[in-house]
């Protein structure tokens, strides 16, 4: 008996009414989640047609190839923004960190492995302080603005300012080479997507990274341990960097101050036009590198097209924020 | 020896020839307008201070330049002081602002705008100091020659020249090693630095001036940044784009790019070196796709030495009793021993920037490299930093 | 004289909100809007605010139809609004909030804070620095605050929505106190409760929701609550508070599941003794500011313990943090648990799980499906409706909500449950719901210990009480030995002679 | 009041040290001419934090400044030769009308500003390349009065730097005493709260839009003035510059705080580092250093003084998005 009534006062429909609305909600959760496929298959199919040479084969592996540092990079700073700390402005400078270490204990005749461990244990450091301090309440953004200064700062200095070019590139393969015809870093971040996608759902550690990010509040009471957990997200947000940065170092066998210039707002923009929730605790990884594909599609469309750079930069950000907008609007409505 | 690499030499020596006879013939120009002081001046500054306002030495070819700037200094007894900014206009005119308003001015100001051609009023109020100002690195613009005593440094129309120069020796190179070029003058793609830097302008015409006898057949000129990593970007994504028109040649404003233009076209399955030629004329940290030959031929843009020659300039300004000699003078490219300079500079100061010319045969490049001497410093010396 | 609400309806889509609903409310009188979660209320009142606008019908005030579209013209028309949430700016001191909603572009800081001075006497803040952030004033203090300010926009109609809900008894007559005499100066005044008994205390007409319908009216006078409950509901409401169950004890002197002895924080002024039996269902009870909830949040690591002992099944017990409690088995819930109770975004299903997902550690893969799956058998318990479990817990009434950011625990197996305020912001139906499933938890060992200022719900859902008063523990008595005039007086007087 | 008073005193205990550490290690510091030149620099970034402070204080924020500068100082230079008077006038305008737009979209939408205003900060830019492809746009000989007018030193400061702090003044003046000021907090405090008082927060977000793009150009105009020329790639700094001494200044990104004259002491402390880098000839790799520490010792500061809590549940983030709870 109370059990109904518990039914009226909240339910208020017909067991086939919340059928009805249930098979309704499902239709408007795909949609939402297929909501940044649209634009790019829009956009693919629209280039395809009207633009000669874009449908080609070496043509999207060039698209993958050029989005894939950013997309390496998204995928490590979106744990940041799942787990509800919005982004990391430190990403660029990160990188740039990790391709000094690693081509410096490179250059000072150390094996290729001891120096991919020195600059991973660096990137552990980096992110474990920044996690720590974020942690600890003081505001993501401008914590990571300072400290990426502070690390620009140190690490050009510490190099006294010089470019460092390897006479010996071990991880050439790697950063230029190809597979079946694939570019190596293009497959690197479609195996880390993927990895990264079923780390976020089928791990206790990445549901509660999900959960965290929902609300930390919650989170908290029920005994998540969200500083840790804080802590790891800038910690992958950083190991993820130093990939990038050793994966561009394999690929240009040098490293110099500006070599990432611009890799920060490419990672958020990525990340955002991709659809993560910024307010966090979305667990759908695979919009970060959905993200750096569409954006990465849409210079190279430009780029095809032969627009002038300042054109290419006009439309470039009228098409993000159209995106943005259109997707802001369809999340909306299917709330 | 095969036929290649022979007309490749052979075009090399008629580069620098060429170029050789142009510059001594402005250099003996120069020698002849000043009066003939032939004795060797001490230059001594007696610790007076130089202020350089720059952009941030950051980037490494800054770095270079300051560390070529303070060797000099030291030469000629005079105390360098760099106010960098972040290659930031405002940055550098609240910079300006200050330091003038000092007590204590410096002997010279030496001016290295930070957005290329900017900053004129701040330029104008340097000058109004009484102290005299040098500028370096970036053209000085008509509208502000008036706040400026001279001008030491790079010309980015003669970089883009020994460019074209370096291009027309790969096109001949390119026929001769049985190549079919695309197009009556050859396809070429040129890779500019990035947007609104007007030095990539400047070479590019410089470019086009050097071979406007037989013009390249431009198919695509695309923003490569500075460094390994942009050209690379820019030139993968371009490759897909041209390739059916066929791409011969590849103009890249320095080494940096040309060098991850290298690789995109290896990745994409030509051959750099063999089926598509590389040029550049300004040599920068990464010497690798040069000392391969996958890059046909470079040029010595020195860093290190522009810094020299910037505080050198300024340091005979004042020996020589404020003089300024008009016109242009382009520092000899002599090999073995840096030229004595003694006579007064002149309102436009250039260095040298002689071309490197390795050709394709990867076995023979260390060694043209290696026997490669500018003011009796080697390639790598001039630059690897 | 008075307001009229003509045929008002409001769809979202095709789920109706309110359909034709009519009534009046007369100046010069209270009018209470009665209803249960969903029932309509709350549309109505975002109507009234010019938050929403109807689909369909009007509302007239002295005969004359008024605009209500935006908030901006339902305020010019004489409507003022206390919402259920406070509206209050946290950030804003009490002036500037008065300031806000004056009608000059320009602000006169000394000339407003003289002003709102007034209000503020009259409701008894006559105290309080109007320079002070309102964040930091008490929850209590924040509600009157509010009507202070609607009182200063002079308007013609006022709603309170839920003005007591989050009250002590001190606030709650400084409230009714205010609605009376809003009333006596001839204003419309709707008002919205859960707390039934507020109808007789200052209620004279009242119009019952149901499904988006007017359900019924009658003057309070000459009802009786079951007509209300019965309106309400749709059907009569016989055991709000479940009986007791077959406790299964061996013997009277079981073990104590938790055992409080000498226990201080910096919140308290004496010490704190308790002896909690497996099964046992223990209230404390006190003014806002009492200290009663202090006990619920030593023991739950919220608040530090300064002095004495804590033992939880024997054993000696201090959390340093909520991994710690969770760890130890035992289960917390906030008062506020729309801010802390659940995961609003996210499936139900995996508020439900939470609690287990994060003892499982960090380490190890998680099974999606499985989990989903274990949430089942608590989601029965519960009686949380099956086509819900997938949905997003912001779509879910606020009773629905409730139950799971209470029911989520069970997956975590607790020994002992914690509640601050175990019903605030649910209706009447769903309380006996929330009691029920509690009192069943209990009757299988849980101990639960509740802290609440609904006196009704201390003395019907408890068992034994703990009176607050100062911030002292005053007294434990048996919730059989008290009745609801003899609780007041406790916790008014800190004895039972007032 | 007092957690207000404390951060106040941070900041002010703060940048006297700093003060007094530059006039005794540093040459040539303690003298009338680098104070009017400091002063010239904070009136300068203080009108884009200013700025900023506005959107911040509503809880947004606004990431395009540095874009908007540009445009409008190319589009004042531009138009120059014709009448600079008319060139300031439609810069400003434009700026304007493209924050009304901008805060128009944001509060119907729901949009999360600071992604919004990154991708205009991108477009816009490319749009400051159209204008001027390659050099930059210069003030014409017979102008360059211009420019030296606004350096012209005036007691402790000049002509641009009394300019900027008159308006700059004139902001925190409206912020407290007028209506629309308070709305911008209560905004910024919570949305829907703000909306419950009667607040038009559409307006509101206007308002803070339009506010921050026109101080932006204002401060953009007055660099372009001050050095002569605007180029496509100039004033790019002006973001970091801005939300730095913003942040210094102790607004909160959470939004509903922030005062003018704290915002005023961040751009100072700011100022003083850099004032001293450049007369000491730092490498600016020192300096980025000295930077990061400082801001993040103002965090850690603020933090453990207490500045910033206790309203950290109240509002939520609402830069990003929509908040939590609608």
């Amino acid at each position: 008996m109370v059990a109904a009534m518990v039914d009226l006062s909240g339910v208020r429909t017909t067991a086939s009414q919340s059928a009805q609305s249930k098979g309704r909600g499902s239709v408007a959760v795909s949609l939402q989640s297929l909501a940044p496929i649209a634009p790019i298959a829009l956009i693919f199919v629209i280039a395809a047609v009207a633009i000669p040479g874009f449908a080609s084969g070496p043509n999207l592996i060039a698209v993958v190839q050029a989005s894939a540092i950013t997309g390496i990079a998204a995928i490590g700073a979106a744990a940041i923004t799942i787990v509800g700390k919005f982004v990391s402005l430190a990403i660029e400078q990160q990188a740039v960190t990790a391709a000094y270490v690693f081509t410096a204990v490179l250059s000072i005749g150390q094996p290729v492995a001891v120096a991919v461990a020195a600059t991973l244990i660096v990137a552990v450091i980096i992110g474990a302080v920044q996690g720590y301090l974020v942690a600890r309440g003081l505001n993501p953004i401008v914590t990571t603005l300072a400290f990426g200064s502070a690390l620009f700062g140190a690490v050009v200095l510490l190099s006294n300012n010089r470019t460092i070019t390897l006479r010996h590139n071990p991880l050439a393969w790697l950063g230029g080479g190809t597979s079946w015809g694939v570019p190596n870093q293009a497959v690197v971040f479609v195996i880390l997507l993927a990895i990264g996608t079923v780390f976020l759902s089928h791990t206790r550690l990445g549901r509660q990274i999900v959960l965290c990010g929902a609300n930390p509040k919650a989170a908290e009471l029920i005994g998540i341990p969200i500083s840790r957990l804080v802590i790891i997200a800038y910690i992958s947000a950083a190991l993820a960097s130093a990939l990038v940065g050793m994966l561009v170092v394999g690929q240009v066998s040098q490293a110099s101050s500006n070599m990432f210039d611009g890799l920060t707002i490419d990672v958020v923009a990525a990340i955002l036009v991709g659809g993560i929730a910024i307010q966090g605790g979305e667990g759908q990884l695979w919009r970060a590198g959905v993200g750096a594909l569409i954006l990465t599609m849409l210079s190279n469309i430009m780029l095809l097209l032969g627009l002038d750079a300042g054109v290419r930069l006009l439309l470039k950000g009228g098409l993000a924020a159209a995106v943005l907008l259109a997707m802001t609007v369809m999340r909306r409505r299917s709330r | 020896m095969n036929q290649s690499s022979i007309t490749a030499q052979n075009a090399t020596r008629r580069i620098v020839k060429r170029s050789r006879r142009y510059l001594l013939s402005l250099s003996i120009l120069a020698l002849a307008a000043g009066p003939a002081w032939a004795a060797d001046l001490p230059l001594s500054g007696g610790g007076k201070e130089i202020v350089v306002l720059m952009p941030s030495r950051s980037n490494a070819y800054l770095a270079q330049w300051i560390r070529g700037a303070e060797a000099s200094a030291k030469e000629d007894d005079y105390k360098l002081t760099v106010i960098e900014n972040n290659f930031d206009q405002t940055e550098q005119d609240s910079q300006t602002e200050q330091r003038i308003a000092l007590p204590h001015q410096p002997a010279a100001y030496i001016w290295w705008p930070a957005d290329a051609r900017a900053g004129i009023a701040s330029l104008r109020r340097l000058s109004r100091t009484g102290v005299p100002v040098f500028q370096a690195n970036q053209a000085v613009q008509p509208a502000a020659k008036k706040y400026v005593k001279a001008y030491a440094g790079v010309d980015d129309f003669f970089n883009g020249q020994i460019a074209g120069q370096n291009a027309e020796a790969a096109r001949a190179a390119f026929v001769a090693a049985g190549n079919k070029l695309s197009s009556p003058g050859g396809n070429l793609v040129i890779l500019k630095f990035i947007p609104g830097y007007s030095a990539g302008d400047d070479r590019e015409r410089g470019f086009m001036d050097a071979t406007k006898g037989k013009p390249f057949h431009v198919i695509a000129t695309e923003y490569g940044g500075f460094d390994n990593a942009s050209g690379y970007k820019a030139m993968s994504q371009l490759i897909p784009r041209i390739r059916g028109q066929g791409i011969d040649f590849v103009y890249g404003m320095s080494d940096g790019p040309v060098t991850g233009a290298v690789q995109a076209l290896e990745e994409a399955g030509l051959k750099p070196g063999k089926n598509v030629y590389l040029v550049s004329a300004t040599c920068i940290a990464d010497i690798s796709a040069i000392k391969s030959a996958k890059e046909f031929a470079t040029g010595v843009q020195a860093a290190g030495l522009e810094g020299w020659f910037a505080v050198n300039v300024v340091a005979r300004y004042f020996a020589h009793g404020d003089k300024i000699l008009p016109g242009t003078y382009i520092a000899p490219a002599t090999v073995d021993a840096r030229p004595q300079f003694t006579e007064p500079p002149s309102e436009v100061n250039i260095i040298p920037n002689p071309p490197v010319v390795v050709g394709t045969n990867a076995a023979d490049a260390p060694k043209v490299l290696a026997n490669f001497k500018l003011w009796g410093q080697t390639f790598v010396d001039h630059c690897v930093y | 004289m008075m307001l009229e609400i003509l045929e008002l309806s409001k769809s979202y889509g095709a789920v109706a909100a309110l359909s034709g609903v009519s009534f009046s409310a007369e100046r010069g009188k209270v009018t209470a809007l009665l209803g249960e979660n969903g029932a309509g209320k709350s549309t109505l009142v975002k109507i009234l605010s010019g938050l929403v606008v109807p689909t369909e019908g009007k509302i007239a005030l002295d005969g004359h139809i008024i605009d209500t579209s935006t908030p901006d013209r339902a305020s010019k028309s004489g409507v003022a609004v206390v919402q259920q949430e406070i509206s209050v700016l946290p950030n804003l001191s009490i002036t500037e909030n008065f300031m806000l909603t004056a009608p000059s572009a320009l602000l006169r800081r000394a000339k407003a804070a003289s002003a709102c001075r007034a209000y503020l006497d009259r409701l008894g803040l006559g105290d309080v620095d109007v320079g002070r952030p309102t964040g930091s004033l008490s929850v209590g203090e924040r509600q009157l605050v509010e009507i202070a300010r609607m009182l200063a926009q002079d308007a013609q109609v006022l709603v309170l929505d839920e003005p007591t809900a989050a009250l002590g008894d001190r606030d709650i007559a400084l409230v009714h106190q205010a609605v009376r005499r809003l009333a006596a100066e001839g204003k419309v005044v709707l008002y919205i409760t859960h707390r039934l008994n507020e109808l007789e205390e200052i209620c004279e007409q009242a119009v019952v929701l149901r499904n988006g319908q007017v359900a019924d009216r009658f003057a309070t006078a000459d009802t009786s609550i079951a007509r209300v409950i019965y309106a309400m509901v749709g059907r009569e409401l016989n055991e709000l508070y479940p009986a007791v169950g077959n406790r299964a004890e061996p013997d009277g002197s079981s073990a104590s599941n938790l055992v409080l002895t000498g226990l201080r924080t910096a919140g308290l002024l004496g010490s704190v003794d308790l002896d909690l039996k497996p099964g046992e269902i223990v209230a404390t009870a006190g003014q806002i500011g009492s200290g009663f909830v202090e006990p619920l949040r030593a023991v739950a690591g919220v608040t530090a313990m300064t002095a004495g002992t804590m033992r939880l099944q024997g054993k000696a017990y201090s959390p340093r943090n909520h991994r710690e409690r969770c760890s130890a088995g035992v289960a917390y819930c906030s008062a506020d648990r729309q801010l802390d109770g659940f995961f609003p975004d996210r499936p139900v299903w995996e508020t439900m799980s939470a609690p287990a997902l994060a003892a499982s550690g960090l380490w190890g893969s998680a099974n999606g499906q499985r989990l989903r799956r274990s949430t089942d058998r608590l989601a029965d318990r519960m009686t949380i409706s099956l086509a819900y479990r997938d949905r997003a817990v912001r779509a879910l009434s606020g009773g629905n909500a409730q139950k799971v950011s209470i029911g989520k625990w069970l997956s975590n197996d607790p020994q002992l449950l914690l509640v601050e305020e175990p019903t605030r912001g649910v209706d009447v139906g769903a309380r006996a719901e929330v009691y029920r499933v509690i009192r069943s938890l209990a009757d299988q060992g849980l101990s639960v210990l509740f802290a609440s200022t609904d006196l009704d719900e201390v003395l019907g859902f408890g068992e034994r009480v703990m009176i607050f008063h100062n911030r002292r523990q005053v007294e434990t008595l048996p919730a059989s030995a008290l009745t609801r005039d003899k609780l007041a007086t406790w916790i008014t007087h800190g004895s039972c002679n007032g | 009041m007092s957690r207000l008073d404390k951060g106040l005193g941070l900041r002010l205990g703060l940048s006297i040290l700093l003060i007094v550490i530059c006039a005794i290690e540093v040459d040539g510091f303690a003298t009338m001419a680098t104070l009017a030149s400091i002063v010239e620099n904070v009136a300068l970034i203080g009108l884009l934090a200013a700025g900023l402070m506005l959107t911040m204080v509503a809880g947004q924020l606004d990431a395009a400044v540095a874009s908007v500068a540009a445009v409008s100082a190319i589009i004042a230079l531009l138009l120059g030769p014709y009448s600079l008077v008319l060139g300031i006038v439609v810069a400003l305008v434009v700026a304007g009308l493209y924050g009304c737009g901008i805060g128009w979209i944001i509060a119907r939408t729901g949009v999360s500003s600071l992604v919004l205003t990154v991708c205009m900060l991108i477009g816009l830019r490319g749009l400051a390349l159209i204008l001027v492809p390659q050099s930059p746009a210069v003030l014409a000989d017979g102008l360059l009065w211009v420019s030296d007018g606004l350096v012209a030193r005036v007691g402790p400061t000049t002509v641009l730097g009394i300019i900027g702090l008159v308006l700059i003044l004139a902001l925190g003046l409206g912020m407290r005493c007028t209506r629309l000021g308070l709305s911008l907090y209560a905004v910024g405090g919570n949305l829907e709260r703000a909306r419950g008082s009667g607040v038009n927060t559409t307006k509101v977000y206007m308002v803070a839009f339009a506010g921050s793009a026109m101080l932006a150009a204002t401060a953009g105009i007055l660099a372009a003035l001050r050095s002569g020329s605007a180029s496509g790639t100039g004033l790019d700094s002006f973001l970091l510059d801005g939300v730095t001494a913003a942040v210094v200044g102790g607004v909160s990104l959470e939004g509903g705080r922030g005062s003018i004259i704290n915002v005023l002491l961040g751009s100072l402390i700011v100022r003083i580092i850099a004032a001293a880098a450049a007369l000491l000839g730092m490498q600016s790799s020192v300096e980025s250093i000295a930077t990061g520490c400082i801001l993040l010792a103002m965090l850690l500061l603020d933090d453990a003084l207490g500045t910033r809590r206790g309203m950290k549940t109240a509002a939520r983030w609402r830069v990003l998005g929509r908040p939590l709870r609608t």
